[in-house]
């Protein structure tokens, strides 16, 4: 179970926002599937595959994920050697910053660990795979670097590979979202449809190499500085996933994607092959069901109290729901209540929200209504 | 080492041989409890919270889960650097090794581990018992009252002290007889079966009590009895709340079904008194949309496709569809078919009951080891096996079949009664 | 529980007489070792530093030591989430309790333990050998020899091959025949009692084993043997480095000498396979400015004021002015007074030594328990003592009233020839 | 064991700077007799006088000392309620800082921290003290402020009680490092001989309302803002103690403390009494003393290995002293190396220092010379 590879989370490139949900926390510390945070699954998959040394690299406010991830126990990570390493990088006092600027002003983490292979993975991914395979893709080919994709039925945005050889090597990639709305032209008549999941593997050294050669120019982001510019130097593979991936960089699926987990399929894959998601233990008493409970079709974490009906809903810990109140297609997390005879429907409500006795919040499907942290309605 | 004011030491060496199979494979104290935990959690969450941060855990039947479960006490918040939790089995000395004879002889065993802290006092209980208690202000009685010994008293029914160890006290709580299950009862005050000693005086009673050969070595029997006859300064401290000894399987089931109630008078919701307990890593428990649960308690991944009402489910439990659960108590990782009915039944770790299944009490005709129905009708069915089709057949009575038989308005007019589903 | 391609067992449970009062109250692989350490850090090091993730620690004599510092195994980074240490002391099953009689079966009680991780290969270990041996390689010959049970092998000068476990191998290394201790040995080849053998072949031979009421249980004795002659294909697997069994007090005395070496074949400053261990919290040892130290492991938490040569000087240790220890061993928190003289001497933990106290192997007429000088000259003095002045009367021979009388000049060519002061 | 008080540890403020030692950490974090860093001291001393909930609110540059604390294992405070919490504060982009700023940025955590009192220490103080009798001290006196001093038998620097009321009520407090050198001038001829030790004990109500009304006037500093403006409208007490305890502001002093714990009265006092000092964990075996070794009158650390003449000087963990090297009234870091005929005399090491063969570093005993981290001689 020992891989000759370290792990380096970037939450630093693509810190994007979710309105209400991201005031607070990095969005890899975002809550997701009742008792997780987005940044559990890719942690979880790294300790699963055999990676036991795992770099974090996140910018400000991260006070939220640093409480969660703490030492690292909960998921294995807490060892004499390797472990779990946090580094909160600042952009320099002109603005400058990026993945590359923060990876040199820690090169030592790099020079003292002793795996060959580095998986780079962004914060923003729900997963659950075996990096040990891509590894060995990586290194059966002797690729420089390997990019793993999904190949989805339309076009789709984000950092995708447009040309592929017949061997796999990327010959060509674009980063559509640096192009503004409407996304209109030629372009956008190819095929577009093989996104990049934002999980890449590449040797140490040519690693700190890239990131040293474009610190040095004043460029600091791996995918666009590092990666898209030198696909012509350098040996680049793709490697296509087929499971269940996706990226977190909206609202809409945010909430999308938590719904996803009610199909019993996805629940099963995502949360037990080829490994158990790990995420910080909490102490709490089972979920009681109360006399006039009426669940159906929803993930229920424990600790709960529910006396009211819930349909097609994703409830976090401690939630209370009495008597008479609906729920409806909705996210609630940790510590909110619904009161008697309270309505919400397509909602997400972060944590530590109440709502009083008979008032109604409705929103719309693909538009969900986001209520912040703490709110009293 | 530290000196210690209190310490605590745990008895969890019984076999808890009425609860049969449920303990073929386990110590009592590891048994499963309310949907989570399992019986250890509540006296070791209650010495944490009680401010008692050294305790030892006597062994002796069984400790592997019990080991493991424990481990260094970190579920519990008592893996501290100066004390915490010790698993102390017997062990083979110089002169050979001996098994624990009794409550008394197994604490004589460990006098130098208990020296070692040099308390004040020593805090005997039981590792199966199911209750929260504050001990420190039991401790202050003791000190206020400078007692010798105190032991802990609830106040039972008075149609039922005669099944009790009962304490008769002066006006002042000191006690000044015993009477085991005494017919015409005095006082309905019954002994817990929680003591603190003086530990230096309990020492040199523990050394004289080792070398008497007509000695059980029992603390209920042989040290208190004698210790009041010396004149010994022993007082009942009253307790005032929740308390059961789940010794039996009627009791286990029974102090289940208590938390079902609405507002139990165990509250494992409330935050002040925390019970601790090994998390398992599991996802969300899944509800489908064929799901009916009412008057329940549901742990982490499990997944409800059935109806489950008036019953306990322990983590990582599957239940089919148009499945039936009724008055029962899962524990982890069975898995329960399609189209099975469960009336009344203690179900144990990772069973596998298939499609189709019938379990209650009025089976007579069940020829398999893991199976056995109690005296008050619990049908309880022993861990890791595989109720299969072939099974099923001998599962099911001749009353069983009526009940399959039944209707569907048959069938909800029993769960109307039993609490009703909201359809 | 996740499954397991190798697991590895370790006796600790025996009483390690030959120890003497080294293991009075103490198992032989917590006995202290190396200034800083205690014997099985060795053996759970190498688990560690192996790869090797789940451990079962077998226990039975006096294990309280044992069980409070291996815990849950965090200092070796073994108390992993799938895996870790455990510790297995016999227990009370259904059917009544058994302590473990022989290792084997110790082996053959905890078969559950074992078949819950469905290992591949089982890794037998010995709780009380010092070395550094990567198992993984091991296990990779295993493998690549197709072998059913490989032993591991060092090779002993011939002239003391008659006094080990001897194997005679073929070109490629299968056993075809075990001598112990041989008069006429054929090979140097020594067994180290470290095994791997494939789990479900040695599970049947365990189960067989046990039903024979004419065997000792023993590996070494009787399952080996009785494979050999089964025509089970068995092989040697030879260990290059350094290796000490430390059953006796000399050759426990002699493996800590081996550390002052200039360069020890164990060096324990190698940070690539580093031994692990307890880390006691102590301040750093202050050498006075009359201290002389030459030769030497001296720990944390000591106080030098003497004169320390050729010596290991464990944690906590006070030593006074004008005393001079020399070829000794010093164990934690042991009070050396003034003008104390000590050589070739093992003081156990905790004791205390009044000043002027000569302690040497020329000792005939001490008259104390704890007391004791082997066959070799090594004088052992047992856990907490307190050589009074009382008792320094007795401890004074009439040789050592020589010794102590002799002038500064004297001490210092002793000094001399045992490694030189820079005086 | 359990006292009604949480510790702050205040790391804001006095952010003293030591030459070469502070460059690369706080000074909380600088490594101190043989096997500590700074702050331990008075950690432990929180610790083992019951104190099980603290907070430690750092400036910037705080990696060496998180990586030193971890998850608070070591110090026993890795607990499921209260232990350790640390505190990365960065002052606004305006330049404004300061302790009561981070703490009413940090308000939720003194809310919910259910202690009525809060013991606030800075992090430069060298002591092992009961903070359980100071406490007493305090809710004894009523009072709303305990101030710990020490009493000289000269003039001192730093924060002095200037004046004290028969009963111990502090009346006038001045902060004499505000004032330039030269130190003359009539106030000098004063009695300036109670230091202030950095140890203070408040409630956590009047804690809240001071912070929130500097703050709100845009004053940051507990002592200067806090304290002293408010002398006349408080009833301020004093505390003496009269045990080892020193403050570190200088190199000078660094020096001289350190060199203090060769004083066997000290070390016992300082590391064992009334408790132990923690430290984080590092595994390695015993110190070895090679055949030439000659070491007197000094303290040295485990996994040292010592050929040369060493005197009157503090060794860290892993340093390597070979054949003919002299180490004389010098602290020597953490796997420094000095090889062979080398000879330091008044020197301090930082740590992983080479001193290569025949080479002398001199400097002397009131101005000792400081080698930066990694520097090869």
């Amino acid at each position: 179970m020992n891989i000759n590879a370290m792990g380096i989370i970037n939450l630093a490139d693509k810190n994007k926002i979710l309105k209400g949900l991201t005031v607070h926390r990095p969005l890899a510390a975002v809550p997701f599937g009742c008792r997780y945070r987005i940044i559990d699954f890719v942690l979880s998959s790294m300790v699963n595959s055999g990676i036991k040394n795992i770099g974090i690299f996140v910018e400000r406010k991260s006070r939220s994920l640093i409480d969660h991830l703490y030492s690292g126990k909960d998921w294995d990570l807490d060892r004499k050697r390797d472990g779990l390493f946090i580094f909160q990088c600042n952009s320099s006092e002109n603005g400058y910053g990026g993945f590359f600027k923060y990876l040199c002003e820690n090169l030592d983490y790099l020079y003292k660990s002793k795996q060959e292979y580095v998986v780079i993975a962004e914060g923003n991914i729900i997963c659950n795979l075996n990096f040990a395979e891509i590894l060995d893709h990586h290194t059966k080919l002797n690729a420089d670097i390997t990019v793993v994709y999904k190949k989805y039925n339309s076009n789709v945005s984000g950092v995708v590979i447009t040309e592929l050889s017949d061997n796999g090597k990327v010959i060509d990639m674009l980063d559509l979202e640096r192009i503004l709305e409407p996304k209109a032209g030629r372009l956008f008549s190819r095929n577009l449809d093989k996104k990049a999941a934002g999980i890449y593997v590449i040797s140490k050294s040519l690693l700190i190499d890239l990131a040293q050669i474009c610190v040095a120019k004043g460029y600091y982001d791996f995918v666009k500085d590092g990666l898209i510019k030198n696909l012509s130097k350098l040996n680049v593979y793709a490697y296509r996933y087929d499971g269940y991936l996706v990226n977190i960089d909206s609202i809409k699926n945010y909430y999308r994607y938590n719904m996803d987990l009610l199909n019993q399929d996805i629940w099963k894959s995502l949360f037990f092959e080829p490994g158990l998601i790990y995420t910080k233990i909490q102490d709490g008493p089972p979920t009681k069901y109360m006399k006039n409970s009426d669940v159906k079709d929803s993930l229920i974490a424990n600790a709960c109290i529910i006396d009211g009906v819930v349909e097609n809903s994703i409830l976090f810990r401690r939630v209370k729901v009495h008597k008479g109140a609906l729920i409806k297609n909705s996210i609630i997390m940790q510590k909110t209540e619904i009161e008697q005879n309270a309505i919400v429907e397509n909602v997400i409500l972060d944590k530590e929200v109440k709502v009083t006795k008979g008032k109604k919040l409705i929103g719309e499907k693909n538009y969900p209504l986001v209520v912040g942290k703490g709110t009293v309605i | 080492m530290v000196k210690k004011e209190c310490i605590a030491m745990i008895l969890a060496g019984g076999q808890g041989s009425r609860l049969g199979i449920l303990t073929q494979k386990l110590a009592k104290p590891a048994v499963p409890f309310g949907g989570k935990y399992r019986i250890i959690d509540f006296v070791l969450s209650n010495c944490q919270n009680s401010g008692i941060d050294t305790v030892g855990v006597l062994t002796q039947y069984q400790p592997l889960t019990l080991n493991s479960y424990i481990g260094i006490g970190s579920a519990w918040d008592l893996d501290r650097k100066n004390g915490g939790v010790f698993l102390l089995p017997p062990y083979v000395k110089k002169k050979g090794g001996e098994w624990y004879k009794g409550t008394a002889n197994a604490i004589f065993q460990n006098i130098e581990f208990i020296d070692s802290y040099a308390p004040e006092y020593l805090l005997i209980l039981s590792g199966d018992h199911i209750y929260k208690m504050d001990y420190s202000k039991m401790l202050d009685f003791h000190k206020s009252k400078g007692a010798d010994v105190t032991i802990a008293v609830i106040r039972v029914p008075w149609s039922e002290a005669s099944r009790f160890g009962i304490l008769n006290v002066d006006d002042e709580d000191r006690i000044y007889e015993f009477e085991e299950k005494p017919k015409k009862p005095k006082s309905n005050l019954a002994s817990m079966g929680i003591y603190v000693f003086n530990w230096k005086l309990l020492k040199a009673y523990l050394q004289e009590d080792e070398q008497d050969a007509n000695s059980s070595h029992d603390f209920g029997k042989d040290i208190n009895p004698k210790m009041l006859k010396d004149n010994c300064k022993m007082y009942a401290y009253q307790f005032e709340g929740y308390w059961k000894d789940v010794g039996t399987v009627e009791s286990l089931w029974q102090a289940n079904m208590d938390l079902l109630e609405d507002a139990p008078q165990l509250d494992l919701y409330d935050t002040d008194w925390p019970i601790y307990s090994v998390n398992p890593n599991q996802p969300p428990q899944y509800l489908s949309p064929k799901a009916k649960v009412s008057r329940s308690l549901i742990s982490e991944g499990c997944v409800v496709n059935g109806t489950v009402v008036h019953s306990v489910i322990f983590s990582g439990v599957y239940i089919g569809e148009d499945t039936v659960i009724i008055d029962s108590i899962i524990m982890p990782n069975a898995r329960i078919g399609k189209d099975v009915k469960i009336n009344k039944a203690i179900i144990c770790e990772g069973v596998e009951v298939a499609d189709g299944c019938c379990i209650t009490s009025e089976n007579s005709n069940i020829r398999c080891e893991q199976y056995h129905v109690d005296e008050t009708g619990i049908c309880v069915i022993g861990s890791n096996v595989e109720l299969s089709n072939a099974l099923k057949e001998c599962v099911l009575s001749s009353r069983e079949r009526e009940f399959k038989s039944r209707d569907f308005e048959t069938l909800k007019a029993m769960l109307l009664r039993l609490g009703g589903l909201p359809t």
